[in-house]
């Protein structure tokens, strides 16, 4: 039923569950006696750990006593208990510091989602019809350790996959100990908006394979090379407080940035200047930035590993003049030379990459070019410069004491693309496949035929709350507490200048017959015929022990303060190296260079098609409301206007005004895209802060089956995505498809506007773009 | 002048009361449903909730708030003509007056009902009405829905007064001539008349005071109204030319609903020999008057607007004009200027059927007006991020549609229970066919009126 | 004297992540209306971040800016109201109180940057969804007209608090929903009242200006323009 | 033929009009509804929605004339035989009024607290036992306490802090047994007192 209907249905004959302290007597119900006893009204604050994206930001949950409707014996009633209100950023986490995004404050109701998981369910029938029964824990425990023993009794258990999000935490760590100890490859990670390729090339320059963190509350130029890093990118709370203060720098100096993007970000509204560039340029740019340093030697810095990766560089980089770079990227040379001087004139200054800009064929080459320019700047490992967050060493680690994240190496992973392909040509039989926290059938490009691929393998567990596409093909689903019901930890690789392990206990008990995965994968390690032997009962036992070994009392302060972090050094403001103090890179630089042939020079970006009959980029990016559409399903964040075109509830292709009047589109008209991939049916948003030859598409929308509030809602631009690959680094160059459009139709309502007359300008009768 | 032409007359003006044909239940029993199917849109809007009608932010006021000013604006007939033309003794008005002031009533009842019908919480509407409670809180005087509640109270008891006095000696008439329960009801209403000569000068006495009294009742009623919206810093609204403007334009429209209700009634009621060309002649040149008035108004005041050029009023200027509301602001347009203008000014076009084409014209055309003055200002405010359209859904344009079945069905009762011509002030009526004395009127069209 | 509850947002910091927005449906019990609803505008956000794009490709720049109820000292919303359901406080705040709201939503017309927002249906909430629902703000129903408060019962409490404890109120004492989340902390909250308090400070900056200032509302929120680069 | 002529004159040109403001003013907003998912997790709560709207029309015109339901307890707790004993309000049984906002209603555990050793062989001590042991607690149906649409959000600490004693709002408790609706909170009750003791009548006290 339409949820309106029902809702004013229930205006009439509802059933108004009385608030607490409301005078309308309620039918008599059966009431539990509590297990624990909160004072009413009255608020305490617990910590936790936000799970949502790999920022691992520090959360201070508020808990208020209230009437919950449970099952006991059988029974139906009301008990009281402690349930969790509203969650804050936690003002001590050097992560967030306060702060918390809109995303983090909405995971709430990923507990109290209607929707939720509430029990173990079995799938009946055949896949994709989707039906599923429930059953209890021990039933579904004992179908899944059986199918484990007979992998183990035939000898196979090299066909036990696992499919993890793959964020550094020690649940990442135990999934990864219970395949090495099973015997199984190590799981594969896959995430669609995850920055392999900066890994990748801070590897090589630097020998950190990790994110970056860019100091820049001290930062006095900031060049951005498409990283929607006050949005979207890497860990945009810590970065949108440490903007703060560059805007208000406390020496006095107005830190700026300057943004380089095909279409404006959220960030790149805030930027001070914004410069398009045709997309996979921005290496080109990069280097010619570097080329003016170079020749009129503003800066004398060391050449170091970075710079010696890039061709040419000894000999100035003579292909990339200002007049050659303006040629490839549209912007006057006069510019380029403004800036590179600028860059080198106002220190510290720095410049990121991310996004788009590395989601081309050159992506690799690009990053390396801005590791090299930084390098140039010498603004590596410096105050206002590019850090790296130390190593968080979990003693617990396997291989005695590896770090959790920063310049961690964990073992060698396949890739989703390699595991779909060997599943589907029968090379690499997967019996049994684990699925934690990711949802590739929605979020991998259609040529990798994911989906195809899962519903091959005879035996799919999935751990999720939710059935989205991914677990719709799951034979078995165990419901995972959520991360205000179980221990939860982060380790996160960036955004914070000191080493920090977030970690937080339950701050509730759980609403539903579900169970803390972590706990259910130790649980089946002990329960198969021949026991895995990890080491711990529980996963806080696991935590404890990985905390303790830092010191005696660090576990029970983490605890309280809502994980362990080193206290920030007192900088002076002059400059010396923010982590020389920190150990070293934890393997000889350079060691993986090896693995996988040499460095990429910078080439011209390729596309998957022509311009002729493709004319546009498409230009998929992740929705600020939903990330790569993990959250789609949380009805705040539906009803949160997008910030650059007001939309709620649905999904939009940007375009520029020129090419919509060319192709006689206007707003909310409804419009197909199609790429050789496939083609989607989304409504037109015209806006003018995208490229006359780019669409762009927020990913997020379009999720066959994802609760009440996502399903079947918008298009999903990941469809469309031709199965194009970062050279020199085995990642997914999302930004290299390209697409035709044709208007279907008028408006049909499907593009909904806080914004409701779509107006863009505060003067609709004045000025530039006046309707006068 | 004879008892037995007296006599006919009677029977004649009477005939709608003794008499009853089907068509008068048919009439009734239609209105009847139309209205009923107005009251459960109403009640279902009460128990479903406010959001099944359009309104939606940031519009709040739309189709009910307009038919509240025009039906305020409607009420106008009555006091205007009859008041000012007893005032200054004009013998053609006689025969109109009644049916003049009815409208003024019934108008004002369904016009008063539309400020609870648009509330959120209908049901509290008595926190409007000043009485002591135990909360110890009063209604906030500083708020123009409060005057309004006062100013309509007050002008709503003059206007029944004013219906009802003047009825008096009819009703005693109706009561000599009928018997049984009838009689006893009548007798009661006439509330013992016996024409006697210190009555008759009571009531002309009482009539004089409430002629002058009501008229600056009247005008302010109206300026109070435009005070709803002159109040509010709203673009556009925000002007001191709303008070006069809404008055001209209710008394526009009020004339124009006369000049329909009369001519239905003269055809519906054989009126033929009563209601004569003369007085459509009348109220026509008054109603081209009006007009001419209300463009010159909203001539002003897009003028000042225009010429203010102030970004906020230009928004909203350009979306009458040119924007999506665009068809609304010409159709008023012709609808008020083009077609009363037309069909009024030249003389051998200013005939009955004339007068009630352009009277019908003027109507929607001052329906429109008022939407026009509601719904674009608030849908374009200063913030162009919250600007807005509107779209009317079935609710509104049900109880709409109900309320002109109200009006009519209310109309038709009355003038089935009470005469729509004033007996008595008939004698004067006729004097004028008499002598051309009192009015100045070309020779053709008193002897047209003759036969 | 009494407090004089103002605010200033610092529009050089504010990003657009709208990350007050969501902090004011949980603090607030703020209805999800649904798309319907949403797509007839009927969509509920005390707070929104208006977005306005100045001149045209490639010289394209865009203006944020966060809109809350202003907490007029002048607000045309409080005359109009024929019940005094908006009404102003002791300490200036601009009260919107439920359960004296008719629905005549005079107030919203009157309000000059639409920031007042009227329950059309019974607000609800797919249970459990409804556990997350804050025991110290009222669930307002069909019918009446909401609004910013200035998250009044933070105010409330923390006066209460300090009141039991024989203190005064610190500065930055209190923080509304908004405030508090901040990411980029570009907003500051304080009594306009004492002239130390960062707030204030703030206010007095010659970067301050007041939205639809001409009109002469007097709002408490003061937004300090954005700088352009030294 | 003119009563129908009538009928025209007057209705049509307003259906005409309608229809042309309805027409121009169209927007077409229909959304196409979302597929349901495959699989509805929680049944009970996918057709459960909490509101804050009346249960019944009944339950709305009973509340707007002030009807207030007559709470039946499912305990008959002498209150008075605990006052008589010295056991103050707030000690055990509505402790967190001293703290914060809300009385709260005891639980049966706090009944046990004292009661496991004290007068445990009473009968009606013993049923209380057994309802514990059986896992159920008392639903303590509220005597005093505001409807949902009053928005009132009383805080009990402060007014005992300013040593106004339970009895004036409440009653004499202490000498009922069980707990009856003695005095009538109103809102003149409320705003006199605040009167009379300088308290701020402003509606935001109270109301928000």
């Amino acid at each position: 039923m339409e949820r309106r209907t029902f809702i004013k249905l229930t205006a009439v004959s509802g059933t108004g569950a009385a608030l607490a302290g409301c005078g309308v007597s309620e039918p008599a119900l059966i009431r539990f006696v509590p297990d624990e006893t909160p004072a009413p009204g009255i608020a305490e604050w617990k910590p936790g750990v936000c799970p949502l994206c790999a920022g691992g930001c520090g959360l201070s949950v508020r808990i208020m006593a209230a009437d919950v409707d449970t099952v006991r014996n059988g029974q139906r009633g009301v008990v009281r208990r402690g349930v969790a209100k509203k969650l804050e950023g936690a003002a001590a986490h050097p992560v967030n510091g306060g702060g918390l995004c809109a995303r983090g404050q909405a995971g709430i109701q990923l507990t109290y989602h209607p929707d939720r998981l509430t029990q173990p369910i079995r799938r009946v029938g055949s896949r994709r019809d989707g039906q599923f029964e429930p059953i209890t824990w021990d039933q579904a425990l004992s179908e899944l350790v059986s199918r484990l023993d007979t992998l183990a009794t035939n000898g196979q258990v090299r066909s036990l996959a696992i499919l993890t999000s793959g964020r550094p935490s020690h649940r990442q760590l135990l999934f990864d100990q219970f395949a090495a100890r099973f015997g199984a490859p190590a799981p594969i990670s896959y995430n669609l908006f995850d920055e392999p390729v900066v890994r990748r090339a801070n590897d090589l320059s630097f020998g950190h394979d990790q994110l970056p963190t860019i100091d820049l509350a001290r930062t006095r130029l900031l060049l951005s090379f498409g990283a929607d890093f006050l949005g979207t990118w890497n860990s945009p709370v810590a970065q949108m407080a440490a903007y703060a203060r560059m805007r208000r720098n406390p020496t006095g100096v107005r830190g700026s940035f300057v943004q380089i993007e095909s279409r404006m970000t959220p960030t790149g509204a805030s930027a001070d200047e914004w410069l398009p560039v045709p997309p996979g340029t921005e290496g080109a740019l990069a280097l010619g930035l570097a080329h003016v340093i170079l020749k009129e030697h503003l800066t004398s810095a060391p050449p170091g590993r970075a710079a010696s990766l890039i061709d040419g560089w000894a000999a100035g980089l003579p292909d990339f003049t200002p007049e050659k770079v303006s040629a490839m990227t549209g912007v006057p040379s006069a510019r380029i030379e403004r800036l590179a001087r600028a860059l080198a004139g106002q220190r510290p200054a720095a410049a990121i990459i991310g996004g788009p800009a590395l989601a081309h064929t050159n992506g690799l080459a690009a990053a390396l070019a801005v590791n090299a320019l930084n390098a140039l700047l010498d603004s590596v490992d410096q105050p206002g410069g590019v850090c790296f967050t130390p190593p968080f060493r979990a003693s617990v680690a396997s291989r005695g004491g590896a770090p959790l994240s920063g310049g961690s190496a964990p073992p060698i992973r396949g890739t989703l693309q390699t595991l779909a392909s060997e599943i589907l040509s029968g090379r690499h039989p997967v019996e049994v496949l684990l699925v934690d926290g990711v949802n590739p059938v929605f979020a991998a490009p259609p040529a990798w035929r994911v989906g195809e691929a899962l519903s091959r393998v005879p035996f799919v567990v999935s751990f999720g709350s939710f059935i989205d596409e991914t677990a719709a093909l799951a034979d078995l689903i165990l419901p995972d507490h959520t991360f205000l019901e179980s221990w939860v930890d982060a380790v996160p690789e960036s955004g914070s200048l000191v080493a920090v392990a977030s970690v937080a206990p339950p701050t509730m008990t759980s609403l539903f017959q579900t169970r803390a995965t972590p706990d259910v994968l130790l649980e089946v390690g002990r329960m198969l015929r021949q026991p895995i032997g990890l080491p711990w009962q529980t996963f806080e036992a696991m935590l404890k022990a990985s905390f303790e070994a830092l010191g005696p009392e660090v576990w029970s302060a983490a605890q309280k303060q809502g994980g362990w972090w080193e206290e920030p050094p007192a900088v002076p403001p002059t400059a010396r190296p923010v982590s020389a103090r920190l150990p070293a890179p934890t393997r000889p630089p350079g060691r993986r260079i090896a693995v996988s042939g040499g460095v990429p020079s910078f080439a011209p970006p390729e596309f998957d098609a022509a311009a002729d009959d493709f004319p546009f980029h498409l230009l998929p990016y992740p929705s600020p409301s939903f990330l790569d559409g993990s959250l789609a399903h949380l009805p705040w964040l539906q009803e949160l206007p997008d910030p650059m075109t007001s939309a709620m509830w649905s999904a939009w292709v940007e375009l520029h005004p020129q090419t919509a009047e060319r192709l006689h589109i206007q707003l909310g008209d409804l419009v197909r895209v199609e790429s050789h991939a496939g083609a989607v049916e989304v409504p037109a948003f015209v806006s003018p802060g995208i490229a006359p030859d780019v669409v762009a598409m927020p990913v997020g929308q379009g999720h066959v089956t994802y609760t009440r509030y996502a399903s079947g809602r918008g298009a999903n631009p990941v469809s469309l995505l031709a199965p194009m690959v970062v050279s020199g680094a085995d990642a997914l160059a999302w930004a290299a498809t390209r697409v035709k459009l044709t208007r279907v139709g008028p408006p049909d309502g499907r593009l909904v506007l806080f914004s409701t007359a779509g107006e863009l300008r505060e003067r609709p009768y004045e000025g530039p773009g006046a309707r006068r | 002048m004879t008892d037995r032409a007296e006599l006919a007359r009677l029977d004649d003006l009477l005939r709608p009361l003794e008499r009853t044909t089907w068509r008068f239940y048919a009439l009734v029993a239609g209105l009847a449903v139309v209205v009923l199917l107005g009251a459960v849109a109403w009640v279902s809007q009460m128990v479903i909730g406010f959001g099944t009608t359009g309104i939606a932010p940031p519009i709040m006021w739309a189709f009910y708030i307009t038919n509240f000013v025009f039906w305020i604006g409607i009420s106008h007939a009555g006091t205007l003509i009859s008041a000012i033309l007893r005032l200054v003794n004009a013998g053609w008005r006689k025969p109109v007056t009644r049916c003049a002031e009815v409208i003024t009533v019934f108008a004002l009842m369904i016009g008063a009902m539309f400020p609870l019908i648009h509330l959120g919480r209908p049901w509290l509407f008595f926190w409007l009405v000043p009485y002591p409670n135990r909360r110890l809180i009063w209604p906030n005087f500083r708020s123009p829905l409060v005057w309004d509640f006062f100013a309509i109270g007050t002008y709503l008891a003059g206007s029944v007064l004013f219906l009802l006095l003047p009825m008096i000696p009819d009703l005693a008439t109706i009561r000599d001539r009928t018997t049984g329960v009838r009689r006893r009801i009548y007798g009661a209403l006439a509330l013992g008349w016996r024409g006697t000569a210190e009555q008759w000068a009571r009531l002309e006495t009482a009539m004089q005071i409430m002629a002058v009294a009501i008229i600056p009742v009247a005008v302010s009623v109206h300026t109070i109204v435009s005070f709803d919206f002159a109040m509010a810093p709203v673009p556009t609204w925000h002007s001191t030319i709303f008070g006069p403007y809404f008055v001209a334009g209710a008394i526009f429209s009020g004339i124009a609903a006369l000049i329909v209700v009369m001519a239905a009634l003269r055809r519906s009621l054989r009126l033929e020999a009563y209601l004569q060309p003369l007085h459509f002649d009348h109220l026509g040149r008054l109603l081209l008057l009006m007009s001419l008035l209300w463009a010159y108004f909203v001539f002003a005041e897009r003028l000042t607007t225009w010429y203010g050029n102030d970004s906020a009023e230009i928004a909203v200027l350009m979306q009458t004009q040119r924007g999506g509301f665009a068809p609304l602001f010409w159709t008023m347009i012709v609808c008020n200027l083009v077609v009363p203008v037309a069909l009024l000014a030249p003389r051998r076009l200013r005939t009955i059927r004339g007068c009630v084409i352009a009277s019908c014209s003027v109507c929607i055309g001052m329906w429109l007006e008022r939407f026009l003055i509601i719904v674009p200002a608030l849908g374009h405010k200063y913030l162009p991020y919250r600007w807005g359209t509107y779209r009317p859904r079935a609710v509104e344009i049900t109880i709409t549609v109900a309320t002109f079945a109200a009006m009519t069905l209310l109309y038709t009762l009355f003038a089935k229970l009470v005469p729509v011509i004033s007996l008595w002030e008939w004698h004067g009526g006729e004097r004028l066919a008499r002598s051309p004395q009192p009015t100045a009127m070309p020779e053709k069209q008193l002897t047209d009126m003759r036969q | 004297m009494p407090h004089r509850w103002g605010m200033v947002v610092d529009l050089d910091r504010c990003t657009g992540c709208e990350a007050c927005v969501t902090a004011c449906h949980a603090e607030n019990n703020i209805p999800t209306v649904g798309d319907r609803q949403a797509a007839r505008g009927r969509a509920m956000h005390w707070i929104r971040v208006e977005r306005y794009f100045e001149g045209v490709f490639p010289d394209v720049r865009v203006k944020f800016r966060p809109v809350l109820c202003q907490q007029c000292d002048a607000a045309p919303c409080e005359p109009v109201c024929p019940t005094y359901a908006s009404h102003h406080t002791e300490e200036g705040l601009n009260a919107q109180v439920y359960n004296r709201c008719i629905g005549t939503r005079y107030c919203a017309n009157a309000c000059p940057y639409s920031v007042r927002f009227f329950n059309f249906f019974n607000p609800a909430w797919e249970t459990p969804l409804h556990l997350q629902l804050n025991p110290d703000v009222s669930v307002r129903e069909g019918g009446v007209m909401e609004k910013c408060t200035f998250c009044v019962q933070r105010i409330t409490a923390a006066e209460i608090q300090a009141k039991a404890e024989r203190r005064e109120l610190k500065d930055g004492a209190i923080a509304p929903a908004c405030v508090q989340s901040c990411p980029a902390k570009a907003m500051v909250f304080g009594d306009l009242n004492d002239p130390e308090s960062e707030a204030s400070r703030l206010a007095r900056s010659p970067r301050g200006s007041k939205l639809l200032g001409d009109l002469g509302t007097q709002p408490k929120v003061t937004y300090l323009e954005r700088q352009s680069p030294v | 033929m003119p009563a129908t002529s009538k009928v025209r004159l007057a209705i049509a040109p307003w259906i005409a009009a309608s229809t042309v403001i309805g027409g121009c003013t169209w927007i077409d907003d229909r959304t196409p509804p979302p597929e349901p998912a495959p699989y509805t997790a929680n049944a009970a709560a996918a057709s459960r929605v909490y509101t804050s709207a009346h249960p019944t029309i009944r339950a709305a015109a009973r509340d707007f004339f002030g009807i207030r339901p007559v709470a039946v307890q499912p305990f008959a707790f002498p209150h008075r035989t605990h006052v008589e004993e010295g056991l103050t309000c707030t000690e055990v049984c509505h402790a967190s009024a001293s703290r914060g906002p809300r009385a709260g209603l005891p639980s049966v555990r706090d009944c046990l607290t004292c009661h496991d050793t004290i007068a445990a062989e009473r009968p009606l001590i013993q049923q209380i036992t057994a309802l514990a042991d059986r896992g159920f607690d008392f639903e303590w149906q509220r005597v005093y306490g505001f409807g949902t649409q009053a928005h009132v959000r009383f805080n009990h600490a402060p007014h005992l802090r300013a040593a106004v004693g339970c009895a004036t709002c409440h009653g004499e408790i202490g000498r009922q047994t069980v707990a009856q609706r003695t005095v009538d909170l109103n809102m003149g009750f409320c705003v006199g007192c605040h009167r009379s003791k300088g308290a701020p009548t402003d509606c935001l006290t109270c109301h928000f």
